[in-house]
């Protein structure tokens, strides 16, 4: 497992990529907090939004996310089969493969948007996704002014 | 008898007999073709048809005005067939309240209930030709870096002015609380800003998602010339390609988003 | 009299935007010729009209007309000032031109509106007479004409047949343009070409005499029928003013946005207990009608309707004031001569 | 000078007068703001009540001019400016703009009977010239307040209602409609029309009449059949509207501006509309 960075050495590096999280309650959140109390480092460049399943993650969450300034946006819940509602990350499939194409075509593409399912017991692989997406955002440079979605005002 | 004459004979001979107490048609119009609401048999005469019609008649179905007026009548090419038919599936249109006077390339079909309709579309048009230049102008946009769409899409939706002439024109816009109506709270800026028409343009986009039949009536009805085909294009070449979904053949058909398969690829997901 | 050559107006905007001015012209961006800002190179085109008018450079779609910064329950209100630049609008049609005094009219009428006045004071409107029309065009029907200079601080006439253009300052923002275009206007002496041909389509005091007592026509629900509730129409029309106020803020900063706003969309006159004095389209198109041709006459004595047919270009369903208004003509003359409509 | 620029105001009291609906008691934050709004305020106009970042929303000013330490305003929380106003409490700030609109011509009511006729959440406006008229007593001549409501919860202003009932000078009488009496109810239970009837004819009197207009609707007949002319019978028209200063197209109906030419209107001048877009 990779060093991770604390803040203080981020900021040396200027570019601190925001990350906002949406994740289902039951597997990914439960994920997240198996990675906290098995005392997992991970990057805090993210800002982790809690939603009862991924059949909740509106489209228009991600919209409002880029539209506020996230670097990147990242869609995570638990892994087909094990859904608390049964079909909500189903549904989420396909949503998450049909607006995932529309947003690349319209400008926001792979390193801007990604989608996982990390399951309740998978603390180490939430942080090691949280990782690696903070390592590929900061490559991937500032979003803005490239933002297509981004608020201007 | 010509197809125009076809369709003539049909129309009056449905308001007459009260099987049909409107008929939605095409009219010529200064040389342009434009939707009329036939309530008199008499006035049957004006109907033409063509391929210049490119409005969605099928958009009139939701006006008060016109459900008032079940049973009606709609002359329809493939795309607005398809429109119907999709529309039944989504339960917008009650039993037998529309009959469809069912117009091919170069064929008339006669006047068909939904049911025939869809079975006439899986058999004479299962497969349109696909619109080479739409898909090449796709694949264009496509081919672009992220930064080039990006900007390419923010020139173009600047010129939007959020009149949702897009909205009207397309059968699949019915909800009478748009998303772009609500401010409790407000998802989509009514500004036309580059947030608002992002937030609109791609929104309204993807709730067309396997419900869109590539009519072309919304880039049509634009003022501003947007390419809101690209967008409808993108969408339903993939919804053909990762769910072989094809709009408007089944009044069965489940709604895309709506439903799933255990087999759906995942592949893009970590 | 100053003159330039016809095929040289991009020079006379060059000139113009190296003396300071936000150059505004028809331009053709893919299949629509807009108004847009002028850039060097951009070729300005003068035949036919653009989808958008000048109306969108002195009250434009969306502006901020007050800020606040937020802090919790607490706000404190911001300084907006209206935001003016020095503007030329160059090469609009003569209906651009005159929508400019409804705008005028209904900012100012009782009290002035800041916003516009001071866009409009940074704006100079050259318009360029028509020597061509097409079926859309009823600008005589409504009092206007091809070559009327109204609103206008300078007119463009083509001449020699339409080789030249004669430039023909009115108001000292003309004047001053002329100055500040220097070289790019020769002096010379041009007879101007005839302006375009537009036939009377209706007799717009019939129209409003026939508007004042058939409110209650059930013939309305004929004229709408085709009406699916977009904005197009009101959106391009030159000298529709209506507008909506919408706050937008995060946790830091609120603003109120002016936007357009439109009689044909349904909000427009929803209550919030859910009652719709205008509930029907036909209502709304009605309104449409009502609102430019018989209620701002009847205040301001002044017709809100500049028949520059963009309505009826632009929308998709075929829907115009001028047909609507021809459709009340051939009933007025059939009452008149006693037939029955 | 920016017309749509509101001032600021702070909260000082917030009562509940019924499910959903509160009155606010505002005061200037600014004292020249203050003196340039009772220099114009006119009883019958009304104002936009605003939060930043919700909006702002219509109300008429229910206090009248004669009160100059404050405004008040009654609304019930029904869309978002309603919910954020309704979020305020005491202390906090809000915005204003006004006041906008004619008024009623209460000098020409000099020496004349006053009738009062109110439904439901529409007595605010009724009652700042009710309060007008008490401050004024000795001017004008008899005065009858009808008012009524849904339920007895939905009256407002019940401890005001009480002391105009204690006047020797008023003569209040309450009413809900039927079925929406409680045991303790003390007041009549019927439509306000009917109660319309049994007044006296009128002989050199005005009528003031505000509510959802079915009521309106079935009070008129009943007035101009007591005698009350169409040109006696005062109303305030209720539009959706955003600028209040004529500008923005969204309260016109016929050739009148709600915000300019009313809101105050005889029901001679609502004649002249066109019923179907009111």
């Amino acid at each position: 497992m990779e060093k991770t960075e604390t803040i203080a050495e981020n900021a040396r590096a200027g570019f601190e990529p925001r990350i906002v999280a949406f994740v289902c309650n039951w597997c990914t959140y439960a994920g997240a907090d198996l990675a906290g109390t098995s005392r997992l480092q991970y990057a805090p460049n993210v800002r982790i939004l809690k939603l009862p399943c991924t059949g909740r993650i509106d489209p228009l969450l991600v919209l409002k996310a880029f539209e506020g300034g996230a670097d990147a946006v990242l869609v995570s819940g638990c892994h087909p089969g094990d859904c608390h509602y049964t079909s909500g990350n189903y549904h989420a499939r396909r949503r998450w493969s049909v607006f995932g194409k529309l947003l690349a075509f319209a400008g926001i593409d792979g390193r801007r948007l990604y989608f996982s399912w990390v399951s309740a017991a998978e603390g180490q692989k939430f942080a090691d996704l949280i990782n690696s997406i903070t390592k590929e955002v900061r490559s991937a440079g500032p979003f803005d002014p490239v933002n297509p979605a981004r608020r201007r005002t | 008898m010509s197809i125009v004459d076809a369709i003539r004979a049909d129309a009056a001979g449905l308001l007459q007999t009260g099987r049909a107490k409107l008929v939605l048609g095409y009219r010529n119009r200064q040389g342009r073709r434009a939707p009329i609401l036939l309530a008199d048999a008499a006035g049957a005469d004006q109907l033409v048809y063509d391929a210049e019609c490119r409005q969605n008649l099928a958009a009139y179905l939701r006006k008060p005005e016109v459900r008032q007026q079940f049973p009606v009548a709609v002359v329809a090419g493939p795309p607005v067939m398809r429109s119907l038919v999709m529309l039944s599936a989504e339960s917008q249109i009650p039993a037998g309240a529309v009959t469809v006077l069912a117009v091919g390339e170069n064929e008339y079909h006669g006047a068909l209930d939904l049911a025939a309709t869809a079975q006439l579309l899986r058999e004479k048009y299962a497969d349109p030709a696909p619109d080479e230049e739409l898909l090449r102008r796709v694949r264009e946009v496509a081919a672009m870096s992220e930064e080039e769409r990006a900007a390419f899409w923010t020139e173009q939706f600047s010129k939007c002015t959020r009149c949702h002439a897009c909205r009207s024109a397309c059968p699949g816009c019915y909800c009478q609380w748009c998303i772009s109506k609500r401010n409790v709270p407000q998802w989509i800026s009514t500004a036309d800003l580059s947030h608002g028409t992002f937030a609109w343009n791609i929104t309204r986009a993807f709730h067309h998602a396997g419900r869109c039949t590539l009519c072309g009536a919304c880039e049509a009805a634009c003022p501003q010339g947007l390419p809101l085909m690209l967008l409808n294009a993108c969408v339903a070449e993939c919804v053909e390609k990762e769910f072989g979904h094809r709009t408007g053949y089944d009044l069965e058909e489940k709604p895309l988003i709506g439903s799933w398969r255990p087999e759906d690829d995942d592949g893009f997901v970590r | 009299m100053k003159l330039l050559r016809a095929d040289r107006l991009a020079e006379l905007a060059a000139a113009l935007a190296a003396r300071g001015y936000r150059v505004i012209a028809p331009i053709r961006q893919g299949r629509i010729v807009r108004l847009a800002e002028w850039r060097p190179g951009a070729a300005i085109e003068t035949a036919g009209i653009s989808a958008n008018s000048v109306k969108d450079f002195l009250f434009p779609r969306s502006e901020i007309i007050d800020r606040y910064s937020l802090n919790g329950g607490d706000f404190v209100q911001k300084e907006v000032t209206p935001e003016a630049i020095k503007t030329v609008a160059l090469a609009v049609r003569p209906c651009d031109a005159g929508s400019v005094s409804v705008l005028d009219t209904v900012f100012n009428w009782d009290s002035n509106d800041a916003f516009y006045n001071a866009r409009r004071e940074a704006c100079t409107v050259v318009s360029l007479a028509c020597v061509r029309a097409d079926e859309h065009c009823f600008c005589t029907s409504v009092g206007g004409s091809p070559g009327s200079s109204e609103g206008a601080d300078a007119v463009l006439r083509a001449a020699g047949g339409g080789e030249q253009l004669i430039f023909e300052p009115l108001t000292p923002k003309g004047r001053a343009l002329a100055e500040a275009a220097g070289g790019a206007l020769a002096e010379g002496e041009a007879a101007a070409d005839p302006v375009a041909e537009i036939p009377l389509r209706f007799d717009i005091k019939a129209v409003r005499d026939w508007l004042a007592g058939n409110f209650e026509s059930p013939l309305w629900q004929e004229f709408a029928s085709a009406c699916l509730g977009c904005g197009a129409c009101a959106y391009a029309c030159p000298s529709c003013h209506c507008f909506d106020m919408q706050d937008e803020s995060n946790r830091k900063e609120s603003v109120r946005y002016r936007n357009w706003d439109s009689c044909g969309l349904a909000l427009f006159t929803l209550h919030t207990s859910g009652h719709n004095p205008r509930s029907t389209q036909t209502a709304r198109w009605r309104q449409r009608v009502m609102h430019k041709l018989s209620y701002i006459p009847q205040r301001f004595n002044l017709t809100a309707c500049m028949g520059c047919g963009r309505c009826s270009r632009l929308c998709p369903n075929g829907l115009a004031i001028s047909e609507t208004c021809e459709k009340i003509a051939r009933l007025c003359k059939a009452n008149h001569e006693g037939g029955t409509p | 000078m920016n017309i749509y620029k509101p001032v600021v105001m702070r909260l000082l009291e917030a009562r509940e007068e019924a499910p959903d609906v509160r009155t606010f008691r505002l005061e200037f934050l600014d004292a020249a703001a203050r003196s340039d709004f009772f220099s114009r305020y006119r009883v019958g106009q009304f104002g936009l009540y605003g939060v930043p970042g919700a909006g702002e929303s219509t109300f008429c000013v229910a206090s009248p001019p004669t009160r100059q330490e404050y405004i008040e305003c009654t609304f019930r929380k029904n869309g978002r400016v309603t919910q954020a106003l309704q979020d305020r409490e005491a202390g906090q700030c809000i915005t204003f703009r006004g006041p906008y609109g004619n008024c009623f011509p209460m000098d020409s009511w000099r020496g004349k009977d006053i009738l009062f006729v109110a439904g439901g959440i529409a007595l605010p406006p009724v009652r700042s010239v009710i309060w007008n008229v008490l401050d004024r007593r000795s001017d004008f001549g008899a005065v009858t307040i009808v008012y009524g409501a849904r339920t007895a919860a939905d009256l407002v202003y019940k401890d005001e209602l009480e002391q105009w009932g204690a006047r020797p000078d008023v003569n209040l009488m309450l009413t809900v409609d039927p079925g929406g009496q409680t045991p303790e109810w003390k007041g009549k239970v019927d439509f306000v029309p009917n109660l319309l009837k049994a007044l006296p004819a009128a002989a050199n009197s005005v009528a003031v009449v505000c509510g959802p207009p079915i009521m309106i609707k079935l009070s008129l007949p009943v007035l101009r059949e007591r005698g009350f002319s169409t040109a006696d019978i005062y109303t305030t028209l209720e539009n959706r509207m955003k600028c209040g200063v004529g500008k923005c197209g969204r309260c016109n109906v016929g050739p009148m501006y709600v915000c300019k030419d009313g809101p105050v209107f005889t029901a001679k001048q609502l004649e002249t509309l066109p019923q179907a877009d009111m």
